[in-house]
């Protein structure tokens, strides 16, 4: 039977210029290495999770991949029906003998940009940017300020929320706005965790002259010199992992939790923020990924009691 | 000290989340005082944020860009003109089959364009967009609280749009009293068969309101994509043509009534920003959701309470035919 | 619209909205050609897609039954005079109630949770629509304004309380825990097992009958009880209302209240016969479809069943051919709806006059209620 | 002068206009002269097809078929612009004005002079002054229009007209909201016209005016013209004949009344209108059964709203009325309480109160007994029960088409208002309200409804009629209400009821109270 990977995107999309975009370039560098074309489908409404999946299978998918952790259920159904079907579920768990399990400890990464953005301002105030006030972004949040708290006890983080609807992935504008506001109440770095709202942040940041920190995929280069790291989660390292193991007959179901150890999740340097990350900072970074790595310093992570 | 900051940086933000709701109000002041209600201001924005900043990508100008935005938003205006106006459908329907399908048509295009999913490329290079014009001796004016700091907050430091939309109140308000076109504009809203039997075509009037409201959409879209952010992103009006809605009838139809319902609205907004996470007294730390839908809440009870029956133009929503 | 050339009633409940139907999907041809695909093979995948299959028809179904419930809800206010765009908001509360039901009984029996169930629906569904209709009916406030406010308000309400108060546990995903097995919608495949016939096993559910149901009960009300007659003056005329001692403001309250319940009925659909939880946003744009279904129905039940079976059809169709077709994307289905909705809705006239002009010769006069 | 009509071709000449609406044939063939600096006069019955014509001729209708010949020139008129600029001006039946504009705005709208008002305004104001001492038109030209009394809003129409330069005018029923004093006020002003040199087309169906002021007279039937003469050759009641098409009562038929028990008391009653002005001032006065008491007076005097607030329709501010042993203000009955009660009514306004113009004629039967156990069964109307008691009360009433199932608004005028009237009258009330009984409705059907009337004073119940017609109050009453300015500033018995002393109380000149 021939190999045939397909993976089902969430709501905001293959092109959110977050995880799902990340995801989608894990299928692509898969597809261009080997050959192989991947079915994707975007869903548009909750239903369409199992039906898509259902239909891959039917048609003949030998692996499953599903973004996000709102396919949980999904997946679960219709890995009971399928049960010869292999599904990679990233950023939930589904406890399957047919399910491999992705996760990422995205509060390792974001407690480096924290300390990043403490050691990067100048006022001792950053600030935070969410989409939706969900769990996974208050995962971010936290790490973010303990990293910033870690640098700097007396640093001040304000956190601010985008909308209550699927629309604040979505909204540059009012992304912008946030930013501007934190700017005015004396913020000169700011991170985001909101989808394409962030790319309002981001441009907010350049305009008035601070820093951003990207999130999910490397930002850097949407502003060079302005942009001082991104949060980043390799989700398409994941992606294209499933899917390479799949075919090389190595998947294994069951959990896997990628942190900075395994370079699941990092912060980004590269030439375009070579220039605002000086050495020292990164000097200092890096001291405190090799503590987290070796399990000396404990960044906590949210948890829905 | 404190306060007087923070209340500069707040009117600062106000400014600029009420341009895109000003200009999309003064839009909708337009076509509804010609008698046609304007629900469609949502889709007419959107599809003018799309083309902008296509064309502004595409040219590398944010002047065609705005151009472009304003072609596409009078189209669609008039698109809604020849549904509603011509062909005497309902208003409200026609408008929510165009909002629905600009938000559509965008992303798709966008993709077939672009193949950045339903975005249209980062806007970066100088002149594609419009960016913050800083008077001269703002950041030294900084310095002085006060006037400096009103001078470098308030007036300095804004986009070209922002100055415009400001210009634009006095000058509606001048097109709509002082003018002749003013004159036919309320008075067809009012009373068409008054206008009709004075010799004047209700239909030409009506399209020519859709066509300025189109134009002023097109100027609210722009801004989105080309001034405040970057570029187009699917659905990136999020509900603004509906507040600009309200905030005209809460202004009454009137042009500077409505920019005072326009800044209430963007000054609740950038309130609320502020308060996220603020514990208040009395109450505390009030969940984010709940402050995020304050501006939704001040709409509610300002028409439920203050506004009390806003007296509409008389003839709006009806289309017009002699033969009734 | 006493226009004095008239199209046959026939004609006017059938021909007019597949003729306005038929140019909507040649638009989207025009679209999808652009897009470089065929747009023969589009349709043809969009039609089999709808209806080639049993798994196809199921899921068809499945969204037509979403789409009856805030069909309704749109029709039931339209009578009375009143745009209610604000089905979305009120589905999303009236789910909530269901949802409540479910989470706290879902251990009892089903014939017992059912009845709670459809009455937490239609109660938290009401209760969303009765300030707008006080509002309006008190106040005077624009009906169209406040519920697209309750709209945003409803969405907050609901993220606040799936992320705070009613999350399952130690789980990422806004949501709430599964409901209890007992409180599930039969499936239809289920219940046509039951009867030894075969069918592929799909979200379609007895919800389905439960929206029919709700149907024909709205047509009784409107037409054939003492209060759908009061509701229907007030929409007419108020004025006439007034002088025939019915109270407008009372009558606008409880057609926002009728409007509001019937839209919670999606709830019953969306969580409890398929996704079985509540989540983020289920009622995913339903709210809004309504307002064409109700309209492409000529607000009336049997036509709103027609409608939303074929919209459910645009849905499942359209999901097919992004499914098959790369390059049309999941808003090209979108941009369908909203061609359909103005050539239905919005440009009727445009094609009432020439099917006038084609058919009537002879105009029949005398006609019933419009 | 009549040299001078001879020699000038007419002002206005129509040839062989027809129009049809649908099924409608408002015009067939109108053909007729109009004399330039003559009042000629064009009477028919509602729906004879008057204002059609007028708006053909002014550009807001188009013909199907004709030619208009303006001083003897061909000229084709297919909008409003080409009558004005061909010298034609219209006062309408319902008036063009803007209300919330200032009467000047209302004025210049469509001929500002400039894209600027600032110096259309003054050049108006100086040409209005003129147009004022010209014609000794007086109106204050910063007043806004709503808040003006309606004589006056009708001179605005005229100064608009004037102000356009119009060579011929047209007044559609200019005279229904009048007093008769302001109407006569208003022929002095045409008569200053006609000297002037202009040319006046006065449409009514009212024969007094055409006897009193038009100089030639053309009657309309069913869309044609059936007769045209010159008014001094002529009488009342030719004009009648020829109107109606054959020999008509101009007197309604009735026994002397016999006023038996008061059933209806209204003391100290207020009301104000949607606006919050109070329109009905202390007014009080007695029903008694078998009489028919007529309240006149020039539309807006309170008359309306005195009816809706016997009728339940409006809350008065203070007052009682007592009925049935009840104080209906006092206990907040609404109208269908009223109704149950035994006080039934037919309202002004029978389009936009009476019925449900998009119901059939069956279920506008029902408009506010809808909840009465005749037409329920349980939970569900008893449809059956419905189209019999319709079909009944069809026969009865002599309702044309006879059909249950069609639409009210494809009933003609005089049909639907005696649908109203079945539906009210039938049930026998103890009081019955009716305002406008005859609006919009011909001959042939007033007489029907006069009689439904009298006959229920007859069988000893009480009628209140409100009328802005003159004749009919003068008719049907026994006994005769005159409102002015929201009060009763006048009661007079049927004996001693004059047109001229009704016209002086209805003018607000109070005499002493009898
Ligand atoms: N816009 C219209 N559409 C359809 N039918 C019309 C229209 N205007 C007039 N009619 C019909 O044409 C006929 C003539 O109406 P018209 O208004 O000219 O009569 P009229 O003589 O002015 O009557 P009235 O004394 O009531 O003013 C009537 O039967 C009327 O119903
Ligand atoms: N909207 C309509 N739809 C269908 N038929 C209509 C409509 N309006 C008027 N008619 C028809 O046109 C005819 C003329 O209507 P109109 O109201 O002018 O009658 P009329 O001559 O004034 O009669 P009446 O003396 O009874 O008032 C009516 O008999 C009616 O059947
Ligand atoms: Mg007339
Ligand atoms: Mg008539």
């Amino acid at each position: 039977k021939d190999f045939s990977p397909a993976i089902v995107y969430d709501f905001g999309g293959k092109f959110d210029r977050s995880f799902n975009q990340s995801a989608s370039e894990g299928a692509a560098r898969f597809t261009t290495e080997t050959g192989t074309a991947v079915r994707e489908f975007e869903i548009t409404n909750a239903a369409q999770r199992e039906q898509a999946m259902q239909q891959m299978a039917r048609r003949g998918a030998t692996i499953i991949v599903a973004i996000g952790f709102t396919q949980a259920s999904a997946v679960e159904k219709v890995a009971k029906q399928f049960p010869n079907v292999m599904f990679t579920i990233v950023d939930a768990v589904v406890d399957l003998p047919n399910v491999q399990s992705v996760n990422f400890r995205e509060q390792e990464s974001s407690f480096l940009c924290g300390m990043a953005a403490a050691l990067a301002s100048k006022t001792g105030k950053v600030g935070f940017i969410g989409g939706m006030d969900i769990p996974l972004i208050r995962k971010f949040a936290l790490g973010y300020v303990e990293g910033a708290k870690f640098v700097n006890p007396s640093a001040e983080v304000f956190q601010n929320m985008t909308g209550s609807t699927p629309a604040a992935w979505g909204d540059p504008t009012k992304g912008a706005e946030l930013a501007k506001s934190q700017f005015g109440r004396g913020a000169d770095v700011v991170f985001h965790a909101a989808g394409a709202t962030g790319i309002g942040v981001m441009q907010a940041a350049k305009d008035s002259g601070r820093l951003s920190i990207g999130c999910d995929s490397n930002q850097d280069y949407l502003h060079p010199g302005s942009v001082l790291t991104s949060a980043v989660k390799r989700v398409d390292v994941a992606t294209y992992k499933a899917f390479l193991d799949a075919k090389n007959g190595t998947w294994k179901p069951g959990q896997i939790v990628l942190g900075l150890a395994e370079q699941g999740v990092d912060y980004s340097y590269d030439e375009f923020n070579r220039a605002v990350l000086t050495p020292e900072m990164k000097q200092k970074i890096d001291a405190a990924k090799a503590d987290i790595i070796s399990g000396k310093l404990k960044v906590s992570e949210y948890k829905v009691q | 000290m404190e306060t007087y900051t923070l209340m500069v940086l707040l009117l600062a933000a106000t400014i600029r989340v009420a341009t895109p709701l000003l200009l999309a109000a003064l839009a909708g002041m337009f076509s509804e005082r010609a008698g046609v209600i304007d629900l469609g201001l949502e889709g007419k924005m959107l599809g003018a944020a799309f083309a902008a900043a296509t064309v502004a990508t595409v040219t590398g100008s944010a002047w065609l860009g705005l151009g472009a935005g304003m072609v596409t938003a009078i189209a669609l205006s008039l698109l809604l003109g020849f549904a509603c106006v011509t062909y005497r459908g309902n208003q409200v329907v026609a408008a929510m089959a165009v909002n629905i399908m600009v938000s559509g048509l965008g992303p798709t295009l966008a993709l077939a364009w672009f193949n950045l999913g339903g975005q249209t490329p980062q806007l970066d290079a100088a002149g594609q967009r419009f960016t913050a014009v800083v008077w001269p001796w703002s950041q030294s004016a900084r310095e002085t609280p006060f006037p400096g700091l009103l001078y470098a907050e308030l007036l300095s430091g804004h986009n070209l749009v922002v100055y415009l939309a400001a210009a634009l109140v006095p000058a509606a308000a001048w097109l709509l009293y002082r003018t002749r076109f003013g004159l036919r504009l309320r008075a067809v809203g009012e009373n068409p068969q008054a206008v009709d039997t004075a010799g004047i075509s209700v239909t030409g009037l009506r399209y020519q309101a859709m066509i300025i409201s189109g134009a002023l959409c097109g100027v609210a879209g722009s801004y989105l994509s080309i001034a405040a952010s970057s570029g187009f992103v699917r659905d990136m009006t999020a509900g603004k043509g509906y507040l600009a809605l309200a905030a005209l009838i809460f202004g009454k139809w009137r042009p500077y009534p409505t920019l005072a319902a326009c800044l209430l609205f963007a000054f609740t907004d950038a309130l609320a920003v502020r308060l996220q996470g603020v514990a208040l007294p009395l109450v505390g730390v009030i969940p984010v959701q709940f402050i995020l839908a304050l501006p939704y809440v001040l709409t509610v009870l300002l028409l439920a309470g203050f506004v009390g029956r806003a007296v509409a133009p008389r003839a709006i929503g009806v289309p017009y035919s002699k033969e009734k | 619209m006493s226009t004095p050339k008239q199209l046959p009633r026939w004609a006017d409940l059938i021909l007019l909205p597949l003729v306005g139907l038929a140019a909507a999907l040649l638009l989207s041809c025009g679209v999808i050609a652009l897009l470089g695909e065929s747009p023969w093979q589009a349709m043809r995948l969009m039609v089999d897609g709808a209806f080639g299959s049993q798994e196809s028809i199921g899921y068809s179904l499945f969204y037509a039954t979403n789409f009856i419930f805030t069909g309704l809800a749109v029709a039931v206010a339209f009578h009375a005079g009143l745009f209610n765009i604000g089905g979305e908001g009120q589905a999303y509360i009236g789910g909530l109630g269901a949802g409540l039901v479910c989470l706290w009984l879902g251990h009892w029996p089903f014939w017992a949770v059912l009845p709670l169930a459809v009455m937490g629906a239609a109660g938290f569904g009401a209760a969303w629509a009765f300030l707008p209709g006080l509002l309006q009916a008190k106040r005077g406030s624009h009906i169209v304004i406040t519920t697209i406010m309750f709209n945003f308000i409803a969405s907050a309400l609901m993220t606040y309380l799936l992320v705070n108060v009613l999350i399952k546990p130690g789980q990422q995903s806004p949501e709430t825990r599964e409901f209890g097995s007992n409180s599930w919608m039969p499936f239809a495949h289920e219940i046509l097992a039951r009867v030894g016939l075969d069918f592929t096993a799909t979200p379609l559910n007895l919800a389905f009958v439960l929206a029919l149901g709700a149907a024909g009960l709205v047509w009784v009300f409107i037409w054939h009880t003492r209060w759908g007659y009061a509701l229907r003056v007030v929409g007419q005329s108020p004025e006439a209302a007034v002088y025939a001692g019915i109270s407008p403001s009372r009558i606008t309250i409880m057609a926002m209240l009728l409007s509001g319940a019937l839209a919670g009925g999606l709830g019953l659909n969306e969580l409890m016969g398929s996704q079985h939880r509540i989540l983020i946003d289920f009622p995913g744009g339903a709210g809004f479809v309504g307002i064409a279904v109700a309209l492409m129905g000529r607000n009336h039940p049997v036509g709103i069943v027609f409608s939303a079976i074929l919209f459910g059809a645009l849905y499942q169709g359209g999901s097919q051919l992004t499914f098959d077709m790369p390059r049309v994307n999941r808003d090209m289905v979108v941009v369908i709806q909203g061609l359909v909705i103005l050539s239905c809705g919005a440009l009727e006239n445009m094609f009432r006059q020439p099917l006038t002009a084609l058919l009537g010769r002879r105009r029949k006069s005398g006609e019933g209620r419009s | 002068m009549v040299e001078k009509i001879t020699v000038l071709p007419p002002a206005l000449e129509l040839r062989s206009i027809s129009k049809r609406f649908g099924a409608v044939q408002a015009n067939r063939a109108v053909s007729f002269q109009v004399a330039a600096g003559s009042v000629h006069g064009l009477i028919g019955e509602n729906g004879a097809g008057k204002s059609t014509v007028m708006n053909i001729v002014y550009g807001f209708h188009r013909a199907d078929d004709g030619e208009i010949l303006v001083n003897g020139r061909p000229v084709k008129i297919s909008s409003t612009q080409d009558a004005i600029a061909a010298g034609i001006g219209m006062v309408h039946q319902h008036f063009m004005l803007v209300e919330n504009f200032t009467v000047i705005e209302n004025v210049m709208l469509g001929v500002e002079g400039g894209p600027l008002l600032a110096e259309g305004i003054a050049k108006a104001r100086e040409a209005l002054a003129k147009l004022g001492k010209d014609y000794g038109l007086d109106v204050p030209l910063d007043a806004i229009v709503g808040s003006l009394p309606v004589g006056l809003q009708q001179r605005v129409e005229i100064m608009k007209a004037l102000h356009r330069g119009a060579q011929i005018l047209i007044l559609d029923e200019p005279t229904a909201v009048l007093t008769p004093q302001e109407a006569d006020q208003l022929f002095r002003l045409l008569g200053r016209l006609r000297e002037q040199g202009k040319t006046v087309l006065l449409v009514t169906h009212k024969l007094r005016e055409i006897m009193a002021i038009t100089d030639r007279v053309t009657v309309m039937r069913q869309g044609s013209v059936v007769a045209e003469v010159e008014t001094k050759d002529t009488s009342p009641r030719e004009l009648a004949e020829k109107m109606v098409g054959r020999s008509v009562l101009l007197q309604v038929q009735k026994g002397p009344a016999r006023p038996g028990a008061e059933l209806l008391t209204v003391s100290n009653l207020e009301v104000r209108d949607a606006q919050g002005v109070m329109r009905v001032k202390r007014v009080g006065f007695k029903l008694h059964g078998g009489e028919i008491v007529g309240i006149a007076g020039v539309a807006g005097n309170g008359q309306s709203e005195l009816l809706e607030a016997l009728a339940g329709m409006r809350a008065p501010v203070g007052g009682e009325i007592r009925f049935g042993g009840r104080d209906l203000v006092a206990e907040k009955i609404d109208p269908r309480g009223r109704r149950e009660l035994g006080l039934a009514h037919v309202p002004e306004d029978r389009l936009r109160v009476g019925v449900v113009t998009s119901f059939s004629a069956q279920e506008n039967l029902i408009l506010g007994y809808q909840d009465h156990e005749n037409f329920n069964r349980g939970l569900l109307m008893n449809n059956q029960a419905i189209l019999e008691d319709c079909a009944r009360k069809m026969a009865a009433y002599d309702v044309r088409p006879p059909q249950p199932g069609l639409r009210i608004a494809a009933f003609s005028g005089g049909n639907q208002q005696k649908l109203v009237v079945a539906r009210e009258v039938d049930r026998a009330p103890t009081v019955l309200l009716v305002g406008q009984p005859t609006r919009g409705v011909d001959i042939g059907a007033i007489e029907f409804i006069h009689q439904r009337l009298i006959g229920l004073r007859d069988a000893g119940k009480a009628v209140l009629v409100v009328s802005v017609e003159l004749d009919e109050i003068l008719g049907l009453a026994d006994r005769i209400l005159v409102m002015a300015g929201g009060e009763i500033v006048g009661e007079l018995s049927r004996a001693e009821a004059t047109e001229e002393k009704i016209g002086l109380l209805m003018a607000g000149v109070r005499e002493e109270k009898t």
